[in-house]
């Protein structure tokens, strides 16, 4: 026996048994701590954040949020109007809701995935099915998506302000809020939805394509299918981020609205209800400031409640291949 | 050269099948028009040019571009103090997304179990899908008041690039997490073993391998975290201020060129004023500072990639 | 779009409204004014009218600037249209108007509460605000203010209650105002600027300091003859001077007679002016001023 | 059906040199050789699924019925309805058995009267109907590896090809599904011209009529391996008495 | 160095069966056997690289001066500052040459006089010093992949292990470095015990003292295949005259 493996020896007795990992030293034990740290401050932050508006919207989680339109009339002068014959929870700022904006942001999404569903996943589509690889087009197309996928959105909310006075539409309707938002989802749907696509193994594919089925028959009848989850979960992900998004539809002029949209919605003014959270929040009554607190809350649950869905859509029934 | 000296086996013989080429008229138009659709993509950056670059060059044969580019807060079109707002927040967002998330990208990569990451990945997600509209709000009545003021006893202003940074980085922290954990797991199992088989510990194995191997695709999400940082508009408008300001301290209020660009908006000003065509030539320079940016970030994420 | 407001003249309310009548009516301009244009059309909405009236707060100039471009119908204003400036585009765009006087205001000047300054004379007012001003510190402007540092926050410059401050108050002839203030159109951010920084001041309506009398503190003003506080008696009966103001809607002539929507929206408006100005927590006209705003109002028509 | 100076070339790269094959009707052709010596090229060659492969290029004549099958005007559609083709991994699609066998006919427009009988006929023809005629609508996924193989084989007969290609069908499977799956081959025969791919040298001698061996050749200066043809025969002589050294050395297993 | 009834499982599956091994010090002992039946689990337990694999489960003991390294309280970490390990693939961290020697040493937190001497001492020690010492400060991924190999060596031995572990080290290695690699394992036999599992029979005979045959036995109901240990013995004995018949097929290549 080598002088090294006596050595070895000796020191083997000595600490192979410590009882105690070098995974669970101090210093190791400080970097999980860090690591845990990163990854829940984000998580505090917004629990912090929920906390910190639910507890000042508590006096506003009422059916008045959802029904009524904006109100301003002082709660204690409103009072006063019941003399006249008036309901003065029609009136009274106490009672302000975003009926506009959650009607108008519903709208807003719709034609938001009816645009960007589309279009988006017809590009995916073709250049991951249809277009060569290698070919100058996609290339430039790739980067492309990149970089309209870090483009700022109040750009979007100009691009889109510019094609409605081009087109010379009204502004602050519908349409043109939707076209923003689409265009700022696009690149979003366009990219997750080729991932769905490119999880589906090149074996499906082969298989029908040996058949004599054409590529567009084996696209929609297998690849597409085959992506469903996939695809809806960058969508929702995408509309879950489209119906928070205020700044581009600023750009749009969209304005306070007081008033039911008329059919069809899209070419009618309405409200957005982020940006109706946002004069909410600018107001100076205290009581208008709690209603915007929970309209948060709302908004919240809403887009929360698609992170979810998506999430759950994404983790069950995403095949693994 | 081969060895095919037999006779030949039975060729096939019989009714030819037709092979020649049918038309498939459908398949042709949606190919077309699935082209067109991928095309679109380029017409809407197309389109974007067209719309920034034509009203910031009326602005420019309006204004002379001394006025824009000028440091001097009496001119109503300065655009540098506009960018030192821009670079305080985006500075700050920085500081916060950082270090949280490559923190979260190394947990999510090399501690967390497969099960575990499915769901925490998510988690940390939503960061990004909080309404920047929530995010403002929260900076304006809690992070500057009750944090920083309040906590912190700091003596600043009510709107300022402290605030709006903190927040901002908050929610930049999965668009850095998520590319980092990318360029994190792209490296090779291989060399996690090998540091382990010589008996370093996950530490050692992460911050000495993995992270080196790594750095360049986190440079990269660090790079793509500037440019998101960068063109953020409502956080920026309500917790960041107005003032038009050179000062480099971050606790005084700072205009900032997204928050120009909305503010502006905000007030409707007429189509044809020079006040609106400003904010174009604003988003002009802001579309080249994202551009640029994530060009650098693409560009770092393709060296990278070609390593393994 | 006929109203009866012009014969009865006693703003009796609901029932001279034309619930028959549909339309949109687009407003815009103040933000000192727009709480009250907004109640005016919650009160008539409530009433049963159909008619849809949106409501913009870009302040008093922007306002104007699409207003004079014919693209709204009434502009709501916390200043008299500017004769050098607005009036030509008004009528190079043959946007006929008529300005109808709501409310009274009083500008209130307002200071973090915690600051011990509680008076300031006109001459202190333009050291504050002038646009030459360089006043760092309370102590530039009065020896005998604390030792504490200034942050102001004051409506930008597209706003009325800007143009009021800088021209008929601190009246320097560039008709500014410091630009090293932050400045906002949304008067909440002023509000919650002054009372969340130490030192701070700041201006805007008389409704926005009601609203939070809890977190600010109001400056008397001493124009000569004493210090005065901002209250609804004060602005009202002019010894509240200078900052005593009054509060406009500027309606286009020819909506008010092409649109039964306008017409119908204005008559409610002022037939109910009482009603909506101490409903949204504004002063309200005295009598004389009141019957002025009928008469304008029947001059649309005819 | 026959090859003619077939040349194959992956963007610069040249996979296959040269080869001149003629696959005999209703027989079984095995092609055997060292890993990379370019046997699927040459069986994607067949039905023209190389045409999927970016970069690919052929050089030379394959002739079907007469026909050049890399002719201009020449629907690659078209060929691969006649020329069917079974892969290595079973590649059922995720739908029903049923659907699985359905496909084909529904895509091409096959004139189907009753699709019920085809699909029967289909899966008895792949020896498959009484595994699975109760649960038709079941998920293919549900089947074991060697079932999943028949299904595949039986959607490849249900359009009525001509030519069956099959590259390494039973590469994945264990040796009971192996044999069953070689016994339809087999019985297949009678109907079809079929040309297999495999590893397994016992299975190219025990199902195959023709063997055609393959051998890669490293150029001398790249050291790229080009594939190519080294000896094609019947299969009993080749294996009792290659002609060639390199192909005695490989069944041997002295090389490869 | 010893193994008692050593079983592993992956999940539920049983991967390898109640194996007993007893490696000679300062021996080279071979591992071989077909494919998937266990010599690199059963290499990875050795110094508990198995850890880190989700859902391995070790049973029984491995005895390592005395020590059972499964036992309560062993930290696997320290485990591994004892027992190194090669893989099949090198690989070289991607840093310098240099720093890759010195990666080791640092980590485990070895006192060193002098790191350049143990950087020249390893390198020497891995037959590689001549070839970089002029280029120690250039990337690891420069070298050859024998080189790279030999790196990988050399950075284990520079943390003075006992015992090394090595899978197929040379399977990824062409003929010379393969036999550059084979003669620094004989050398290194004279400090160090080295376990080494390999696929190539001749690289068994050429190095090894001792050879362990191992096979894969399918269980009847499962199919799964479950590795167990044939016969251990040493290696001149095992490939001339094996005890049993497993080993004389599998050695004269009838079978796996
Ligand atoms: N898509 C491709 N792109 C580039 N080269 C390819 C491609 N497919 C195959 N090759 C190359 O062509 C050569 C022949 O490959 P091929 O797959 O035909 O071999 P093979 O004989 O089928 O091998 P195996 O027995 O491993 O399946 C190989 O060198 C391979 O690397
Ligand atoms: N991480 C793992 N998870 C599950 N099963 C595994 C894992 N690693 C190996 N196995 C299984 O354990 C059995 C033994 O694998 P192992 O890699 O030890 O075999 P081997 O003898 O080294 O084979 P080879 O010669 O191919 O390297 C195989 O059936 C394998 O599929
Ligand atoms: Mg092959
Ligand atoms: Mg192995
Ligand atoms: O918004 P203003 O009333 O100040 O114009």
């Amino acid at each position: 026996m080598s002088s090294a493996a006596t050595t070895a020896a000796a020191v083997t007795t000595s600490t192979l048994a410590s009882g105690r990992s070098q995974d669970r030293d101090l210093r190791s034990l400080a970097f999980l701590g860090a690591l845990w740290f990163s990854l829940f401050f984000g998580v505090a932050v917004l629990f912090a954040l929920i906390v910190d508006t639910a507890i000042s919207g508590a006096p506003r989680f009422d059916s008045a949020l959802f029904t009524q339109y904006t109100q301003t009339f002082d709660p204690e002068r409103a009072e006063a109007l019941a003399a006249t014959g008036r309901d003065p929870k029609d009136l009274s700022a106490a009672y302000t809701g975003f009926r506009s904006g959650i009607v108008g942001s519903i709208i807003l999404m719709i034609t938001t995935a009816l645009l960007a569903i589309p279009l988006g996943v017809s590009a995916a589509v073709y250049l991951e099915e249809f277009a060569s690889k290698t070919s100058r087009f996609s290339k430039v197309v790739e980067v492309n998506l990149q970089n309209l996928a870090a483009v700022p959105a109040v750009i979007y909310g100009m691009l889109a302000a510019t094609l409605m006075a081009v087109v010379g539409v009204q502004r602050g309707i519908a349409i043109g809020g939707a076209v923003a938002l689409a265009l700022l989802i696009l690149p979003v749907v366009i990219i997750t939805t080729r991932e769905a696509l490119r999880s589906v193994p090149d074996e499906i594919r082969q298989g029908s394509l040996a058949l004599g089925a054409t590529v567009w028959q084996t696209t929609w009848r297998q690849t597409l299918p085959s992506a469903v989850p996939g695809i809806s979960t960058g969508t929702i992900l995408g509309l879950s981020r489209a119906i928070g998004e205020a700044a581009p539809l600023v750009m749009i002029g969209f304005g306070a609205i007081n008033f039911a949209p008329e059919f069809p919605f899209v070419t009618s003014k309405i409200e957005a209800f982020p940006l109706e959270i946002f004069n909410a929040a600018s107001d100076s009554k205290e009581v208008v400031q709690q209603a915007a607190s929970a309209g948060i809350i709302v908004l919240l649950a809403m887009i929360l409640g698609m992170n979810a869905v998506a999430i759950i859509i994404r983790n069950k029934f995403q095949r693994s291949w | 050269m081969t060895a095919l000296t037999q006779p030949g086996p039975p060729s096939g013989a019989g009714p030819a099948p037709v092979l020649t080429a049918r038309p498939r008229p459908g398949e042709a138009v949606i190919k077309a028009c699935l082209m067109t659709a991928a095309a679109a993509s380029v017409l809407v950056t197309a389109g974007i040019l067209f719309a920034v670059v034509e009203p910031a060059l009326e602005f420019f044969s309006r204004v002379p571009a001394g006025e824009f580019f000028t440091s001097d807060t009496d001119s109503p079109y300065a655009v540098y103090p506009l960018i030192v707002g821009t670079l305080l927040t985006t500075a700050i967002a920085l500081t916060v997304a950082v270090p949280i998330g490559l923190g979260a990208a190394m947990y999510l990569s090399e501690y967390a179990s497969k099960r575990a990451r499915k769901w925490l990945k998510p988690t940390v997600e939503l960061l990004a899908g909080v309404p920047s509209v929530v995010y403002g709000f929260f900076g304006v009545f809690f992070v500057i008041p009750v944090v920083l003021q309040g906590w912190l006893g700091l003596g600043i202003s009510a709107y300022n690039p402290l605030g709006g940074g903190l927040v901002l980085g908050v929610m930049i922290i999965p668009t850095v997490a998520s590319l980092a954990e990318d360029s994190l797991s792209a490296v090779p199992l291989a060399l996690r073993q090998g540091s382990l088989a010589m008996g370093a510990n996950r530490m050692q194995t992460t911050l000495r391998v993995v992270f080196p191997a790594a750095l360049s695709g986190i440079a990269a999400s660090a790079v793509l975290g500037i440019s998101r940082a960068v063109g953020e508009t409502m956080i920026v408008l309500m917790v960041c201020g107005s003032i038009k300001n050179m000062s480099l301290n971050p606790g005084e209020g700072h205009e900032t060129m997204t928050g120009t660009i909305a503010r502006t908006a905000l007030g409707e000003s007429p189509v044809e004023s020079t006040e609106y065509k400003y904010l174009f030539a604003v988003a002009l320079l802001l579309f080249a500072i994202t551009f640029v940016m994530n060009m650098v970030s693409i560009a770092i994420v393709r060296r990278f990639r070609q390593a393994y | 779009g006929d109203s009866s407001a012009e014969e009865d003249g006693s703003g009796a309310g609901a029932g001279d409204l034309d619930t028959s009548v549909t339309g949109e009516v687009a407003v815009d301009g103040s933000s000192t004014v727009y709480p009250m244009t907004t109640a005016a059309q919650e009160l008539m909405t409530l009433d049963g009218s159909p008619i849809q009236v949106s409501v913009g707060q870009s302040g008093t100039g922007g306002g104007f600037e699409v207003f004079c471009a014919g693209e709204t119908d009434i502009s709501n204003a916390s200043r008299p249209i500017k004769d050098d400036e607005e009036v030509p585009v008004c009528e190079e765009n043959g946007v006929e108007y008529t300005e109808l006087q709501v409310a009274v205001d009083a500008l209130t000047v307002v200071v973090h509460p915690d600051l011990a300054v509680d008076c300031l004379t006109v001459d202190e007012l333009i050291a504050l605000f002038g646009p030459k001003s360089k006043a760092e510190n309370w102590q530039d402007i009065n020896p005998e203010f604390p030792d504490q540092e200034i942050t102001g926050f004051i409506p930008g410059a597209d706003s009325g209650t800007y143009d009021y401050m800088a021209a008929d108050v601190v009246a320097d002839e560039s008709e500014t105002l410091r630009n090293d203030f932050e400045s906002s159109e949304d008067d909440n951010v002023l509000v919650n600027g002054v009372s969340g920084t130490p030192g701070a001041v700041g201006f805007f309506g008389y409704t926005y300091f009601e609203e939070n009398a809890d977190k600010l503190k109001a400056l008397e003003i001493d124009s000569g003859d004493g210090c005065v506080a901002p209250s609804a008696e004060t602005a009202q009966d002019g010894s509240y001077t200078p900052l005593a103001r009054p509060l406009f809607i500027y309606v286009s002539n020819k909506s008010y007679t092409e649109k039964p929507a306008v017409a119908e929206f204005v008559d409610y408006y002022v037939a109910n002016l009482e009603t909506v100005a101490t409903g949204a927590g504004f002063i309200a006209l005295n009598e004389t001023d009141y019957a002025a705003t009928k008469d304008a109002l029947a001059g649309i028509g005819g | 059906m026959e090859t003619f100076h077939l040349n194959v070339y992956y963007g610069g790269f040249h996979a296959v040199h040269d080869i001149n094959l003629t696959f005999g009707k209703n027989e079984i052709t095995a092609l055997i050789g060292p890993s990379g010596c370019g046997k699927s090229t040459v069986l994607r060659c067949l039905n023209r699924m190389n045409d999927l492969v970016p970069g690919a290029r052929v050089e030379g004549e394959i002739s079907y019925h007469g026909q050049n099958i890399y002719a201009k005007g020449v629907d690659p559609i078209a060929v691969r309805q006649h020329i069917g083709m079974v892969f290595q991994k079973p590649n059922p699609f995720p739908k029903s058995i049923y659907d699985n066998i359905a496909y084909g006919p529904r895509v091409i427009g096959m004139k189907v009267d009753n699709m019920d009988d085809l699909v029967e006929e289909a899966l008895r023809g792949a020896a498959l109907w009484d595994e699975v005629k109760d649960k038709l609508k079941q998920s293919a996924y549900g089947l074991s590896g060697g079932q999943q193989q028949r299904l595949c084989i039986a959607r490849t007969i249900a359009t009525k090809p001509d030519v069956i290609l099959m590259d390494e069908p039973c590469s994945a499977l264990d040796p009971i599904a192996t044999s069953k799956v070689e016994d339809l081959m087999l019985q297949l025969r009678d109907d079809y011209t079929i040309i297999v791919v495999t590893h397994n040298m016992q299975q190219a001698a025990r199902v195959s009529d023709r063997t055609a061996f393959f051998t890669a050749k490293p150029d001398e200066t790249t050291g790229n391996r080009t594939g190519l043809l080294v000896e094609f025969d019947r299969t009993k002589r080749l294996f009792s008495n290659p002609a060639d050294q390199r192909t005695e050395d490989y069944i041997s297993g002295r090389f490869g």
